[in-house]
Parts: structure tokens; C-alpha cells; sequence
């Protein structure tokens, strides 16, 4: 019925019906030449989501590009569901991070959920056994009511998702600021476990053999998702909102189930899961990638509704859908063994030579394109990129120093600032235990994983703090892969790749692309210090309202290789009598830090400077120090500085601490110069700590309860017991969402 | 005093995964002549004396709170009853 | 002895299970999926947390009717010990096997975290090598664990010492705190927190482990005594 | 075919936590009206044609797996319609 509806090739052209669906002129242009003829309305829909940037990285490309992704432990780099990367004994790890930030503006709870969802079939659909979930979250101040609706919603969406289909959620990151309040960032990751002769890729090859369509049936939901997650939020985001789907993980974990058992069949060829742009994406891009074709008849695909157009099959988004390559002949072996899991397998098309994405509906061919023009020859932009009139000002401005008259005071204060305070509210919601691997669950730097059966242990994070960005791109960057990878070594880990989550603003506004490029720049950077290539991201742009960008958001998720699981080390001191020693010069840096956005209410002046060799070196000590058995905790200096660290070293230890803070006082508690860790370490262990680390001893831990923090006098500046900081730190959260 | 019942349902073209596996249980139970099944809520309201519109306040709430508009539709039915 | 982990559609808590049993316990131990027609080869079985059947409807309720049920009610017939671990719990109070049924937490999340537990009755086969009153802790993880019955039933359940263990700080409004029950023959568990998550040493926490020991003993015992 | 709608209610005798913190939530948006909130199941159920007894087999199914007789009540209208 609604096909009498579609219009014709002539009135999508005439009436510019091209340019609802994100359709340049130009790009229409060079559709009908691609073609050498007019598209209809399914093809032209074809286009419309290949060609957003969500499907395309169009405008992120050439940005992209600098990002170092080799690395000799590297098997899969950016281009697959997920990258890979090799961690001994035959076994890999496989991980990727994704937004959900649109649909998750518009239906917290389904659009986090499904964001879950998606990003465990990339893992799965490498072959992966996906152990652990993570995420990073941004929202508005946890002031107006419905920011508080959005932070409930995507917390209990990311929980029912994860907890139903049974893989551990076990880390993430929560930052609060006002640049987020119309546009919340979801972003999720998940990490995977592979033997070698597991890893399976997208490609569809072998003319003649059979694609099959497995999963949930397609439904008219989602149509346009992945061009509305291409496009700022506005009023009239609202009308568009059928394009967020319903989750449903219990298909999921059937599905993925059913997934690890047909990879270790060898009548599987290629698989996708069908995330953004469905059955349109995962098909062109695996004939794409293969240099094949594809032909698909539309009437075989698995449909939840009567009178679906082959417009809607297309673009359908509905989720729990993979795409099979399967051998030809061997189409019953992968019916059965589906049907196993309640799950019907469809044979829907074949592989061609002729490197065309052709689609048949009730007897007649509805779209022919050539798959390349969808995939790899999309068009690529060089945006006019320009640095902000705001950067230089910044630039210019001398440092700024905070006006403090009571420490303790201060420190509580920034310890109930919901950004530091403690996520319990949120992780308590996970289930970060299932599959009982879990060794250092949320609430230390990194979440720590044993590999059963080993003795190794995989440590990972996510980080970004988007305030150092947004005051410099560049520096910002480099902080955030740095942050990462202090998390990383922390726990006791070699950090060996990230993935990233790119969350920027508009494209098209030249000072955005600046922040996007000079962040890829700093980014890069780090990586090729830190020898952590990148293995795979996603790119979310468009994150404004009412033409007000967020903060550049470069999400870091990062994995680590732990040798031996006696490593493993967590943030907490352990036992009185232990010296505390602080890694890394602290200098007077307060733009962009808690102190001042809470005294200010805003952030203005330089980003903390970052050395990335003084960095990586520091790395190496802690990390040489952990292996050697020398040290019993570490915990890195973030938000808010010493004070809060070392608070957050004693919370929940019954211990307390004495500490001598030598030099400027207001800088020792509070600044947040990079590449600084605390770290305890049994007398005992002194020396021998000392001739590896280079490291100032700052003080004991103590039985007392109490933390107590002296300048180089003698004279007390902070007196506080752990108790009360503890009750600042953890009811914080609770107490803003009554 | 008025009883409200609201119904809240999922929107048409919406996936239910309740209603689809409540169905295939029904099914594997030997209940074959069930074709369809959707779940949704069904919420009871107590409202007090008010001066507002019983309506409007009903409708308020459903919008706001007792729906989402996005995936659900709603309806309710309003009953005046005495006080006892 | 031999356990069979009954596998559902949804189960996720089943490889937790297995381990716990294999790796920690030292027992046989097998998969039995959810249209199995046959557990006479078992002495133990044990029905794991997760979400059966996408715990759509109530949790529980759907995994109740799978083929394998009809089994486990045999087994339980025969005196053999049945545990039900979380969803595990919820299936069997569906079933009819243990009195009761599960509500919504009250405070209407998911709880994820180690609880402390008090033994309550030390005399079962699921905890005769704990102490009478021991307080031990052990995680729960679940959306639906608000425990309930009738007034009755609860009296009963006092009566005969079906509560197992109880909670020290109720997370999830249940009825007296309760966090597991035994049925009257005292040959069926279920609990809420998972056992099975706490009986490794490098995971931090092994209060769990002589849940498992206390049915391998019970079940030792017997066999000694009948053979 | 019949359409049929099944009500699941919890019963009066247990506390229901999902209304108390949807009333708790309206008040706290200013419906101070409302006094009371009952949270209940409401289901479309399509059945297709059939030799037994419908009212029957509805009930069956209410009593086997829609609702859980410990803590909730059931009603069902059932409406017959015609094939198009
Ligand atoms: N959204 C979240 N989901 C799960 N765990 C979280 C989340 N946010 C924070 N956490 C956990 O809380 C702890 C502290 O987080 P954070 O302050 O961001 O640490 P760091 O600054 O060391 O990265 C970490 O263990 C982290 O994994
Ligand atoms: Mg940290």
C-alpha cells in the first residue's frame, strides 16, 4: 500500500525529495551519474544512509587517516566489526567502542539498550566471545529534572541490556557539564576473547554461494537511524521519533549463542551484523570488501509486518539481525543449527561477480547499484577547518589561580561534585560479575578480567576528559590516551591498543573540524608514544543543540595485557605502615580542572601541559615496580588532584594516611598537572622501589582513619576522617537524583 | 473522587519482545490458535477532589510520565465514584 | 557425585556454575539443556541464574514449562538435592517446588553487589558446613528478588525452618529479610545470592564454597548410609 | 477469531513498589490529586479459530502462565470478530 505512496525517480529529483533524506545537490548529482540514470526511491534511500557520515565517515576520513593503527601485536586493525589484537598462547582480544548519543536524547532507556546491543554483535561477529561491557557517559549538570530522567534511563537501559544477555558490565565514566544538557553522549564498548583460527571477517566471497539473513525479523523500525544520527538535534528531532528501536537481548544472546557455534563451522564464509542502515550497509560493504556483488530477494527476508516496501526492508533498523556467507550446499547444517537456538535462518541471496548490490521484489529487480559507489567510493569532504577565536584568548591568558580559604571544605566539596563522586548508584545497577572473571570490579582505575584457564588477566578502561579538550584540542587529546593508559598500567597491565569514540559538533562549522583534527593530532600522538596503535572507533558528529556544540569528546577505551595475575593492583592502600610515594612533578595548572569549574562555573585558560616521553617512561617504572612485586597499590591523580585521590585511595580501607605536601599548598591538593600517581609500597620494598621508580616519598598509611595532609612546616592544612569523606564521595550522586 | 484506568501499549510497527516470547510459550503449551500477543500496562489511578480538569490532569500525566510517547500509545477511561 | 547444570534459553549464570562445581568443588558436573528427558544420572541438580526466556511476563515464568522441569520435579520427588540460584530461585518458586513468589525490587533497581548473610539453619544439605548463625557474604545480582508470601505460608516457613538464610541489611524489601528457602522435605533450595560467585580466592571471596561442600557431604553421607 | 484482553493486576493484599513510585513521581510533578496507583499487565491477545471453548482456553492460559496466582488476580473480556 504505502508503495503507491513512494515517489517517482522524477519527483525525487524535481521535488528535491533527495535532500530529507541528508542528500546534497552534488551528491545527488553524482548519484544519477553513478547510475547513468535516476534512481528510485529505494535506491535513492540506499544512498541516503551509505552516504551519512554515520555509515561513511565522510567528513571524517581524511581525519582519520593519521590515526597510527600498526602495531605488531595488531591481526585487525580499523575496518571490521571490531580490531584485534594478539595477547600470546593462540588467544586475541577483540574490542570496539560505539555512540548511541541521538537515540539515546530522544528514548534514554531503548537508545542506550540498543546501543549495548550493537556493539556486542561487532564483537560476536569477529568470532568473539564477548567477556565484558563497558561505557562513557556525558549529561547535562544533575540539576533539571530531565537530565536526571536521561541519567536514570540510559543507566537502567545499559544495565537491562547487558544484565539480561549475561556479560559483565565492568567499567565506564561519568562526566557531568552543561555543554551536554541537550545532547547526552552514550557511548559503550565491549571487549572480546578469540582463539586465532576463530577470527571470521565481513567479506562476502565464492560467486554463487548463498547469503542468509539470521535473527530477530525486520520491522519497520529505525528507518533512517543512521542519517538521523547524522544530524543535530533540533525541535524537529522529535517528529522523527520512530527511528529509535526496541531492544531485545534475550534474542541477542540467543543469537549470539547460536553465532560462536556456526564459526567454528567451515561451510561460513563472511559475516556482519547488521547495525546501522541494516541489510543495505552489511550487504554492500561485505560485496564491497570482497570485490563482489550481491543479489538479494527482498520476499525471503524474515518480516515482522505485512506490506513492507523494499524501501523499508532496506533501511529497516530493527535490531538482532547478522548476515551469513555461507557455502553453497551447506544452506540446511546452518538452518538446523539455528533452529537449536529458536532462531530461523533464511537463505535470502547470493554472491555475484558483478560487484552490484541487485535487490528483487515479488518478481521484478527494484535497485541495482554498484556496491563500491556505496561502500569505498563514497564521497569524502576536506572541510575548511579554522582555530577559534576562543583558543587564542585561552592562549593568552596568564594562569589561574584559585581562591581557597578552607581546604578541608574545598575537598569535600569537589568530592560531592558529581563528576568525582563515587558511581556506585550507576555500577551497583550493573551486573559486573556474571561469568565470574571479574578480579577488580568498578570503582578502581581499571576493571582487571582474569582469561580462565590462564595466568593472564586483561585490564581495561574508558577515559576522556573533554574539559582539557575543549580548552586544547591538541593537549586535551594527548591527555586522554595518557589518562588511559595510566589507568591501564595501574592496575598492573601492559596497555596494548585503544579504540575511540569520536564525539564532536558540526562538521560544517570550520572551529568544530579544527577541535576534531587538532584532537585525532594529539591523539595520534600519544598512541605512537604510548605504542598504542588504534584498532578501531567510531565517529559521532552533530552533537549540538540549537547550534550549541558539546565539548570535543574523544572517548578512549583502552585494553591491557596482564602477564601474570599476582600483578594484578588495585587503588587501594592496604595496610598501615606502607610509604606513599607521588610519581610526577605537580605545577600550579587549575584551567580546566574540578577546582575551577566549580568555583567559576566555567572553564577558560590553558589546558595542563602533557609530556608524553616523561609519560611513557613513568609508565614503565610503575609497571617494571608491579612486576617486581613492589608495589601494593597505585592509583593515578585525575579530577580534583592529590586531595581526592589520596581520599579516594583510603575510601573503604578502614586505613588513613599522613601526608607532607612540600611546595605550594594549593597547588599539592588540588592542581591537575598530568602524569601523576600515588602509589604505596611496603617499607621493606624501599629501596628497592626507589632504584626503579623515580618517585617522592609523601607520606605513611596509618591506622588511624584519618587523612591527615601537612605542608612542609608542619602545619596542618587538611585534617579530615574517611568517614566523612566517604559520606561526601558516595552520597553525592543518591542525594542530587532525590 | 474519580477511578482512572490508563492501558498503555506499544505502538504498532514497535518490536514487543514480551508479547513475542509469551506467544512462543503459548505455543510450545499447545495453545497453537494464539496468533498474536502484545503486552502493555495497565495502571489503576486514585485521583482526589481537584479543581483542575480530571481530563487534562489524566492526559498530562500519560504524556509525561505514565507513557512514552515514542514507542507507546495510551488511552484511559475516567469513572466518577462517590466518596465513601 | 554428579551435578547437571540445567541450561535454559537465557541462562547466563550457567558457566559460573559449572566452574564453581569443577574447578573449585572438584565434582563431576555436566550441561543438561532446557528439553532434556532424562537426569537420572544425576545426583544434584542445579538451576542457574540469568534470564530465562529473556524473563519476560515474570521471571521464571516461561522456563517453568520447558520440558526439563518435569525432570527436575522427579528429582526433587526423589529427595535429591535441587538448587536454585537466582533465576534458578524464581523458576522453581513458578513451579510450584518452593512457596512464594518474586516481586520487583522495592526500590525498583537492579542490584548488583556482595550482601551479608546470616545462616539461619544450619541443619540442610545445602548448609551443614556452615555455623548456626555465621554471617557470610555473598553477591546478589538481580531486578526481581523482593521475596513474598502469604501470612500463612510465612508461618510455616518459620515453623518447620525453611528460612535458610536471611539478609543483614535487606536490599530488596523482601519479606523477613528472607534470601533463602528450603521446602518442607528440605531438599530444595532457593536463593537469591549467587554461592557460585563466591568460591575463589583470586576473585576475592570463597564464603560460597561450603554451600557446594555441605550437599557433597549430605550426599556422601546418604550414599554411605545406603549402600 | 477473538480478540481477546487480559488484565493482571497484583493482588490488593501486596504492596506494589512500581505504584507507589509512579504516585511518588506524579506528586513530586504536582499531581498532588492523585491518591492511589495500582501497576497492573494489560494484554491483546488475537486467537484464531478454534474447536474448544475460547472462555475456557483463555482461562487456562491466564491460570498457567499470565499470571501468578500467588500474588496476582486476572480478567479477561473476550470479543469475537470477523476474518477479514
Ligand atoms: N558508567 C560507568 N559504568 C561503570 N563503571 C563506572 C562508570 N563510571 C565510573 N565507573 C567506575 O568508577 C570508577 C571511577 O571512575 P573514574 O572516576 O572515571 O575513574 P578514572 O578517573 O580513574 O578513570 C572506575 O572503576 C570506573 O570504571
Ligand atoms: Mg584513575
Amino acid at each position: 500500500m504505502s508503495q503507491i505512496l513512494e515517489p517517482s525517480p522524477e519527483m525525487i529529483k524535481n521535488d528535491k525529495i533527495y535532500k530529507q533524506m541528508g542528500v546534497s545537490d552534488e551528491e545527488f548529482a553524482l548519484i544519477e551519474k553513478i547510475l547513468g540514470r535516476l534512481p528510485n526511491y529505494t535506491e535513492i534511500g540506499i544512498f541516503s544512509v551509505m552516504w551519512s557520515e554515520h555509515c561513511s565517515y565522510k567528513n571524517s576520513k581524511p581525519v582519520l587517516k593519521k590515526f597510527p593503527t600498526k602495531g605488531e601485536r595488531v591481526l585487525q586493525g580499523p575496518g571490521e566489526g571490531a580490531g584485534i589484537v594478539d595477547i600470546g598462547d593462540n588467544q586475541a582480544v577483540v574490542f570496539k567502542i560505539e555512540s548511541h548519543n541521538h537515540p539515546s536524547a530522544i528514548e534514554p532507556y531503548q537508545g542506550a539498550a540498543t546501543g549495548v546491543g550493537g556493539i556486542i554483535r561487532d564483537v560476536f561477529s569477529m568470532g568473539a566471545r564477548p567477556i565484558a561491557l563497558l561505557n562513557s557517559l556525558r549529561f547535562g549538570e544533575l540539576t533539571s529534572p530531565r537530565v536526571k530522567y536521561l541519567f536514570e534511563e540510559v543507566v537502567a537501559g545499559i544495565a537491562g541490556y547487558g544484565n539480561c544477555i549475561g556479560i559483565p558490565t565492568v567499567g565506564g565514566e561519568v562526566q557531568f557539564d552543561a555543554s551536554y544538557e541537550g545532547n547526552p553522549l552514550v557511548n559503550a564498548m565491549c571487549v572480546g576473547l578469540i582463539n586465532h583460527e576463530d577470527i571470521k571477517k565481513g567479506q562476502a566471497t565464492g560467486v554463487g554461494n548463498t547469503v542468509m539473513y539470521v535473527g530477530a525479523k525486520t520491522g519497520r523500525d529505525g528507518i533512517h537511524g543512521a542519517t538521523f544520527a547524522s544530524e543535530e538535534l533540533s525541535e524537529a528531532s522529535e517528529e522523527k521519533r520512530p527511528a529509535v528501536q526496541v531492544g531485545d537481548p534475550f534474542m541477542e544472546k540467543l543469537l549470539l549463542e547460536a553465532c560462536l557455534e556456526v564459526i567454528k563451522s567451515d561451510a561460513l564464509v563472511g559475516i556482519q551484523d547488521m547495525g546501522a542502515a541494516g541489510l543495505t550497509s552489511s550487504s554492500a560493504e561485505m560485496a564491497s570488501k570482497a570485490g563482489s556483488g550481491i543479489e538479494m530477494n527482498l520476499d525471503l527476508v524474515p518480516q515482522r509486518e505485512a506490506g513492507m516496501t523494499p524501501y523499508e526492508m532496506m533501511l529497516s533498523e530493527s535490531q538482532e539481525r547478522m548476515l551469513l556467507v555461507i557455502k553453497k550446499g551447506r544452506e540446511q547444517e546452518i538452518i538446523d543449527l539455528f533452529k537449536k537456538y529458536d532462531l530461523e535462518a533464511a537463505p535470502i541471496g547470493k554472491v555475484t561477480d558483478d560487484k552490484m548490490l541487485r535487490l528483487i521484489h515479488k518478481g521484478e529487480i527494484v535497485a541495482e547499484i554498484p556496491v563500491d559507489a556505496l561502500a569505498e567510493d563514497a564521497p569524502v569532504y576536506y572541510k575548511p577547518s579554522k582555530e577559534p577565536e576562543y583558543y587564542r584568548q585561552f592562549q593568552s591568558m596568564p594562569p589561574y589561580v584559585p581562591k581557597v580559604d578552607d581546604y578541608k571544605e574545598t575537598l569535600l566539596a569537589l568530592l560531592k561534585q558529581p563528576t568525582i563522586a563515587s558511581k556506585e548508584w550507576v555500577y551497583d545497577q550493573y551486573d559486573y560479575m556474571v561469568r565470574t572473571n571479574t578480579v577488580v570490579a568498578p570503582g578502581s582505575d581499571a576493571a582487571v578480567l582474569r582469561i580462565r584457564g590462564t595466568k593472564k588477566a586483561l585490564a581495561m578502561t574508558t577515559d576522556c576528559n573533554s574539559r582539557y579538550l575543549y580548552l586544547d584540542p591538541e593537549v586535551g587529546g594527548k591527555i586522554a590516551v595518557s589518562e588511559a593508559a595510566r589507568n591501564i598500567v595501574c592496575s598492573g597491565a601492559v596497555p596494548l591498543a585503544i579504540t575511540d569514540c569520536l564525539n564532536f559538533g558540526s562538521p560544517e562549522k570550520p572551529e568544530i573540524f579544527w577541535q576534531l583534527e587538532k584532537a585525532v593530532d594529539g591523539m595520534s600522538e600519544a598512541c605512537l608514544a604510548l605504542n598504542t596503535p588504534v584498532i578501531g572507533g567510531n565517529v559521532s558528529l552533530y552533537n549540538e543543540t540549537n547550534g550549541t556544540a558539546i565539548y570535543p569528546t574523544p572517548v578512549v577505551g583502552m585494553v591491557g595485557l596482564i602477564e601474570d595475575t599476582d600483578h594484578i593492583t588495585t587503588q587501594s592502600f592496604k595496610e598501615a605502615g606502607s610509604i606513599v610515594y607521588l610519581l610526577g612533578e605537580t605545577k600550579l595548572e587549575f584551567s580546566g580542572s574540578e577546582l575551577q569549574k566549580m568555583l567559576e562555573g566555567k572553564i577558560f585558560g590553558k589546558a595542563p601541559e602533557i609530556d608524553l616521553e616523561e609519560e611513557k617512561q613513568r609508565l614503565d617504572q610503575l609497571l617494571a615496580a608491579i612486576r617486581e612485586g613492589l608495589v601494593q597499590s597505585a592509583h593515578d591523580v585525575a579530577e580534583g588532584g592529590l586531595a581526592v585521590a589520596l581520599s579516594e585511595c583510603l575510601i573503604g580501607t578502614g586505613l588513613g594516611a599522613e601526608i607532607t605536601i612540600n611546595g605550594d599548598a594549593l597547588a599539592g591538593l588540588f592542581s591537575e598537572s598530568q602524569s601523576r600517581i600515588v602509589v604505596s609500597v611496603k617499607p621493606e620494598n624501599k629501596e628497592a622501589f626507589e632504584k626503579i621508580v623515580q618517585a617522592e616519598a609523601i607520606g605513611t598509611v596509618t591506622n588511624s582513619g584519618i587523612l591527615k595532609i601537612v605542608n612542609g612546616n608542619g602545619e596542618t592544612l587538611i585534617q579530615a576522617s574517611v568517614e566523612e569523606l566517604e559520606q561526601a564521595w558516595k552520597g553525592a550522586i543518591p542525594c542530587l537524583l532525590k | 473522587m474519580y477511578r482512572v484506568k490508563v492501558y498503555v501499549t506499544l505502538r504498532e510497527s514497535v518490536l514487543d519482545p514480551q508479547g513475542n516470547a509469551v506467544k512462543n510459550a503459548l505455543h510450545s503449551m499447545n495453545f497453537n490458535e494464539v496468533e498474536d500477543v502484545r503486552i502493555g500496562k495497565y495502571m489503576e489511578l486514585a485521583i482526589g477532589k481537584t479543581d483542575r480538569n480530571v481530563e487534562e490532569i489524566v492526559d498530562e500525566m500519560c504524556k509525561k510520565l505514565l507513557a512514552n510517547p515514542v514507542i507507546e500509545d495510551y488511552r484511559y477511561e475516567i469513572e466518577e465514584v462517590a466518596v465513601k | 557425585m554428579k551435578f547437571a547444570v540445567i541450561v535454559f534459553p537465557g541462562s547466563n549464570c550457567d558457566v559460573d556454575m559449572y566452574h564453581a562445581i569443577k574447578d573449585e568443588l572438584g565434582e563431576e558436573v555436566e550441561y543438561v539443556w532446557h528439553d532434556a528427558q532424562d537426569l537420572s544420572g544425576f545426583d544434584g541438580i542445579l538451576l542457574p541464574g540469568g534470564f530465562s526466556y529473556g524473563d519476560y511476563l515474570r521471571s521464571g515464568a516461561i522456563a517453568r514449562f520447558a520440558n526439563v522441569m518435569k525432570e527436575v520435579v522427579k528429582a526433587a520427588d526423589e529427595g535429591k538435592p535441587v538448587l536454585g540460584v537466582c533465576n534458578g530461585f524464581q523458576i522453581l518458586l513458578e513451579a510450584g517446588l518452593l512457596p512464594g513468589a518474586m516481586r520487583r525490587n522495592e526500590k525498583l533497581k537492579f542490584i548488583c553487589r556482595p550482601v551479608k548473610l546470616k545462616v539461619e539453619n544450619n541443619e540442610t544439605m545445602f548448609s551443614n558446613k556452615y555455623d548456626k548463625g555465621e554471617i557470610i557474604t555473598i553477591p546478589i545480582a538481580h531486578g526481581e528478588g523482593n521475596y513474598y508470601c502469604d501470612e500463612k505460608t510465612l508461618e510455616e516457613l518459620i515453623a518447620n525452618k525453611q528460612i535458610v538464610f536471611t539478609y543483614q541489611d535487606n536490599p530488596n524489601g523482601s519479606l523477613n529479610n528472607i534470601a533463602g528457602i528450603v521446602n518442607k522435605r528440605g531438599n530444595v533450595l532457593g536463593m537469591m545470592p549467587h554461592p557460585e560467585r563466591a568460591v575463589s580466592e583470586l576473585l576475592g571471596n570463597t564464603d560460597g564454597l561450603k554451600l557446594f561442600q555441605s550437599i557433597v557431604r549430605s550426599w556422601r553421607e546418604a550414599h554411605v548410609t545406603n549402600s
